[in-house]
């Protein structure tokens, strides 16, 4: 169980989000461009410190800025997909995914295992020793988020991680981070523009517009006129 | 829109490679016709003769060994230091800025004088080291702490711009994945930012390597303890010209071998993101 | 020049140790030699009377030197070998006025030896020597040596003060540069040369070194039309050199001194170093080098 | 998962920062006490007396005037060359590479030895600079000459690294919108690697204006034309410490004041992508 | 109209496509990750030298190998907007829109003109002073696409200029584009993995598959069985 709440100042706006995230949920986060949406899983993950609020995951404080609590952000397991990808420009594809299962002094037989599951799955297969640096775009989202599911993370979040995807690793990646988040029964957010991705992979939707909640529920509640599904020409 | 035409296109790219050309051998040429130089005015005999002499040994083997001390307690301190640095925000970091910059610009005789009224017999500290019975001034010590001294500034500014300027997303990511600080450090950031710390480090080796005024100032100049092959050079070149020129090529020669042996050291290609 | 100031007092009375300059009537002259002794090529005979009764880690002896005496150190060291055998001596050359700073800011030496007086004063006023060991070693006078070819053809002192010669002497804080510019001085005095020569021969002058084989190095490598260096110079480097010589009447002679340091830790080998470099032997590399005796 | 715990945490924090600081503290304190022991030995009347000392002033102003004046030559060649070279691949660019190295490691007054055996009167190449009349070595050209050879590797080296390590994609999205190479360079490349090359050029004026060993070796020591402060320095000091010292806090409060308005100049903060 | 036949040995495959793209004409470019698209986009511009072939815009010829031609990139006058969008991160806002015009020379009146239009226009109207480097994802790719567009360019290239835009930016962004390539009468290419961006902004599709053409035609025509509609699951 995740339970956040969150405040901090920005340049165009506060900051100010309280939400749950239940094990083996998917909250979908949307929002217009700039509302906020990176800025919160950045604080999540501990990159960012926020001004007020309190952090927990399965009943551990990872931050609460009153009581002078923050965990380290190594120390929270909490696989993060950034939006721009970052994979690690100097390593191999599958040296990207083993990274977080060396830091996590995995056995070697098991970063085998772990790596040639992953790099099958979502169809990297003839690119495992091929440096970062020269994969496609949607090639490299892939790695970014195997890498981060490798780890057998606690918390699993991903920022706009269909963005490059062609349609078919699209279906892969949804169907793979659903058996996941299920089979691990952790919770789960994922941040994307798309409405037709709360229906196909939400359980919930956040909506959140100039850093505060607009609308929260199931994605089959979602209201039509809401920020996100919104659009002028009427056209959805 | 201009219509792009084919012969001052050609014509442009001709202008463009020539200069280039120019450029390039103009530098190359400045930096490496003195060096060519030294080359004819000795012998093949009188250099094997040099390469006999046993002070020329001693002090090139002084030289290279204190200079690698200084380049190691450089690297091992200047690293972490710079990163430290350049990973937080401090009172007083504007000062220790330009404190770091301040051995660049002082001539090193001054700053060979300065360790001296600092760690002197009679200095200011090494009034206490000599009550301990350690004396620091004309030693081997001196002659190490000369080099550091002159010469991290090169490895101190060169590590913390690179720091500066390295893409954090990198470094939170592999945070997120479970490395330590110091794990991060070592498997991402070290080796993004390799090639740069490789050319600071050769900087600061070249700079030790060279080092004169501080060490004749503050380590003086004793044959196979504080003679360095500047030093050696120096006054082998006062006296017998041709015995410095010998030296001197000598130690062209090891440092092209070790400019040679860093550069195929550091092949690995390190990309950018 | 420059930024020295202090010991530039050539005044020979002025130093207890010195010994006033010599006189000699020869005319200055395009000259092979002055009247330095003759290089005798007989090889040092070993002493008689070694007496090795310290143990070999006792004796290693550091030598703080002037500069001047490059050439001659090798040979030097060898003989002292010799006549201990066990010993050993291992010299730091640089100008007189370098070792000095040093030694008085804790550079540690067993035997200095100076090669002007105002500093052998300076130091033993400091309470740096062993009262009694500073004792005169050898005696210099001061040269015009010019590249061997000569391309100014400079025949006589009066040629110096051509438009166009470049000549190197060494700063005054250096003791040959002490000694050039009271020479200078002497020879501006005297009726042949005047003040018009004593201005053109300082204009002539392109650079100030800090020892006294970087001016004979300037020459040597042709870079400069003359130098003033020690006779001792010129000698041990005839092959490379020619000398205008300056009367006796009118040089300098510099003298310098050997003592044994106070806060040495084998004084007995230091004592021995000084006793050798005052022997026969001792003398006659001094001299084989070109050195006045005294 | 490890349950983070708050106790050890702390621990960790406080032993973290106590080493930070250890740290920032000791590297400062090697780079600065030295400097600070020269204030102690020094009084202010000696101090205002080395001020007006015209001597003093006069080398003063050589050393600045030439170190600009190599720094200007050093940026206006080796920017472009450093471009070129980084954006180019030619048959010897591995020697190019190494040639720039070497006057790092070459000792500086063999570095002045080499440009006498090159430029000098009886030079390879001085003999003709003689024949039309134009002397170099014992003038103030040679003291640029030889500052500019022992101290525009510092520059290259920097610019050099810091070119290669440039994202092209920003150079290639300037190209598609109209601008010239030219222009791109100056507007893109130049601004996102400025703070990189003032530190190159930071460590190429104080390379220039602490310069001694080639200065004398290859352009003499005459004050007015070729006694820079450090040759100053160097035989003030021999012969008088306390002028020596006070000359040389002069020269510290200057490079201080330099490196002040280098930090204040170049503020404008360059963001990572 | 753009004419290109290009020829590229790339790493997995050879490259190898010829198409035209009538003024006023807006191509889509589709295929899997990794497809060679960029690559393409990438020769177009000059960024890349292909191998073979001959790429003619309006009747000039930008690049041929056989005959040693290949005009400057910055003489072809092509609005690209990169997958990773390359804002200048030292500029403003306000500025990254305005290089290209500077860049042409234009009068500083009609530079304020065009950079005040198209920071309306994109809705990054508070965002005109702020250092590029500190903008969300979405705004990023919005100051992509305006200095792209404020060159007036005689070829507009676009890859994935959607991706990371909430609906309602892509909406305006989409009826931004049309207006303009048909008012400029300029050729557009449009590299995008969503088949619905097809139907509401192209007017021909491409899509490659290891550098090769799989199918070229009318948005409406569009086979089922193409592999960037296909969809394991059913489900478009
Ligand atoms: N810098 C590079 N060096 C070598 N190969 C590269 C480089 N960049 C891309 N590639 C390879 O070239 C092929 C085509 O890449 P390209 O970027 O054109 O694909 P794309 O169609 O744009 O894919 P995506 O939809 O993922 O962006 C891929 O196999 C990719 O791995
Ligand atoms: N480094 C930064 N410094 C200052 N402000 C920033 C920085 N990064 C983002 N911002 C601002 O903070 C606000 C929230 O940004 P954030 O990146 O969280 O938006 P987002 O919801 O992820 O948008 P998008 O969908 O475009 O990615 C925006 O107004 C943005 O301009
Ligand atoms: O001290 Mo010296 O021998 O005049 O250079
Ligand atoms: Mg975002
Ligand atoms: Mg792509």
């Amino acid at each position: 169980m995740l339970d956040a709440a969150i405040r901090k100042k920005l340049r165009d706006f506060e900051l100010d989000l309280s939400f749950s995230v239940r094990p083996g949920g998917i909250l979908v986060l949307m929002g217009s461009n700039g509302s906020g949406k990176s800025t919160t899983l950045n604080i999540l993950a501990g990159l960012l410190e926020p001004d007020a609020g309190c952090i927990r995951l399965n009943g551990t404080t990872f931050c609460e800025p009153r009581r002078n609590i923050s965990v380290p952000i190594e120390d929270r397991r909490i696989g993060y997909v950034f939006q721009n990808t970052a994979v690690f420009p100097h390593l191999s594809v599958r040296e990207n995914i083993a990274y977080g299962l060396r830091a996590h002094n995995a056995s070697s037989q098991e970063i085998e295992e772990q790596v040639r599951n992953l790099i099958q799955t979502m169809g990297l297969g003839d690119l495992s020793g091929v440096t970062a640096s020269r994969l496609s775009g949607g090639q490299k989202q892939r790695v970014a988020l195997a890498r981060a599911i490798a780890i057998r993370p606690t918390l699993l979040m991903m920022d706009e991680p269909f963005s490059s995807l062609d349609l078919e690793s699209t279906h892969t990646v949804k169907q793979l981070i659903k058996t996941f988040v299920d089979r691990m029964h952790i919770p789960c957010i994922i941040v994307t523009h798309r409405v037709a991705d709360c229906h196909e992979i939400g359980d919930r939707v956040l909506v959140i517009a100039s850093g505060k909640k607009e609308w929260e529920g199931r994605p089959q509640d979602m209201p039509a006129d809401c920020s996100v599904c919104r659009c002028p020409s009427g056209r959805p | 829109m201009k219509p792009p035409s084919l012969i001052p296109e050609k014509y442009r790219r001709l202008f463009l490679y020539t200069g280039a050309i120019v450029l390039v051998l103009s530098v190359t040429l400045y930096l490496a016709l003195p060096i060519a130089a030294l080359f004819f005015r000795t012998t093949p005999e009188l250099f094997w003769a040099s390469l006999s002499d046993p002070l020329v040994i001693s002090a090139l083997w002084l030289s290279l060994t204190t200079s690698a001390i200084s380049l190691l307690v450089v690297i091992l301190v200047g690293t972490p230091f710079a990163y430290v640095h350049s990973r937080s925000a401090y009172p007083g970091k504007v000062l220790v800025d330009t404190l770091i910059d301040l051995p660049l610009v002082l001539p090193p005789a001054v700053a060979g004088f300065a360790l001296l009224v600092l760690y002197g017999r009679m200095g200011l500290l090494g009034q206490y080291f000599r009550m301990l019975g350690i004396p620091i001034a004309f030693t081997t010590l001196a002659v190490i702490m000369a080099q550091i001294f002159v010469a991290s500034p090169f490895y101190l500014r060169q590590a913390k711009s690179l720091f500066e300027q390295f893409d954090r997303s990198y470094e939170h990511t592999a945070r997120t994945l479970g490395a330590s600080p110091l794990r991060t450090f070592l498997t991402i950031t070290l080796p993004l930012t390799a090639g740069g710390l490789v050319s600071g480090a050769v900087m600061t080796f070249g700079r030790a390597l060279g080092e004169f005024g501080a060490t004749i100032m503050f380590a003086g100049n004793l044959p196979g303890v504080t003679q360095t092959m500047p030093l050696a050079v120096y006054v082998g070149m006062e006296s017998n010209f041709n015995l410095g020129l010998t030296i001197s090529i000598l130690l062209v020669i090891i440092s092209f071998l070790i400019m040679i042996a860093v550069r195929i050291l550091t092949k690995t290609e390190v990309p950018h993101a | 020049t420059s930024t020295s100031t202090a010991p530039a007092t050539p005044s020979a009375t002025a130093a207890p140790v010195s010994t006033p300059a010599a006189l000699e009537t020869a005319a200055p002259t395009l000259v092979v030699t002055t009247a330095a002794p003759a290089a005798t090529k007989e090889a040092v005979k070993p002493t008689s009377t070694p007496k090795p009764v310290y143990t070999y880690s006792e004796g290693n002896v550091v030598a703080y030197t002037a500069a001047s005496l490059s050439g001659v150190s090798p040979k030097l060291a060898e003989g002292f070998e010799k006549m201990y055998p066990g010993h050993k001596v291992v010299f730091n050359l640089a100008g007189t006025q370098a070792l000095k700073t040093q030694v008085q800011n804790g550079a540690y030496c067993d035997v200095f030896i100076s090669a002007s007086n105002s500093y052998t004063n300076e130091l033993t006023k400091g309470g740096y020597f062993v009262s009694g060991t500073v004792k005169p070693l050898t005696s210099n006078y001061v040269i015009v040596i010019l590249p061997k070819d000569n391309p100014a053809n400079i025949r006589s002192l009066s040629d110096l003060a051509k438009k166009g010669v470049k000549i190197a002497v060494a700063d005054k804080s250096v003791p040959v540069g002490t000694a050039t510019t009271s020479v200078i001085a002497n020879l501006a005095k005297s009726a042949n040369y005047g003040k018009e020569w004593n201005s053109s021969v300082y204009g002539n002058i392109v650079t100030y070194e800090t020892s006294e084989p970087a001016v004979a190095g300037k020459v040597e490598l042709g870079e400069v039309d003359a130098g003033f260096v020690y006779e001792s110079t010129y000698i041990a480097g005839k092959d490379k050199f020619v000398a205008i010589s300056v009367p006796k009447a009118i040089n300098y002679l510099q003298t310098y001194t050997i003592g044994v340091m106070k806060d040495s830790t084998s004084k007995g080998a230091a004592a021995d170093f000084e006793t050798f470099m005052l022997s026969a032997d001792g003398q006659q590399i001094l001299e084989d080098y070109g050195f006045r005796p005294l």
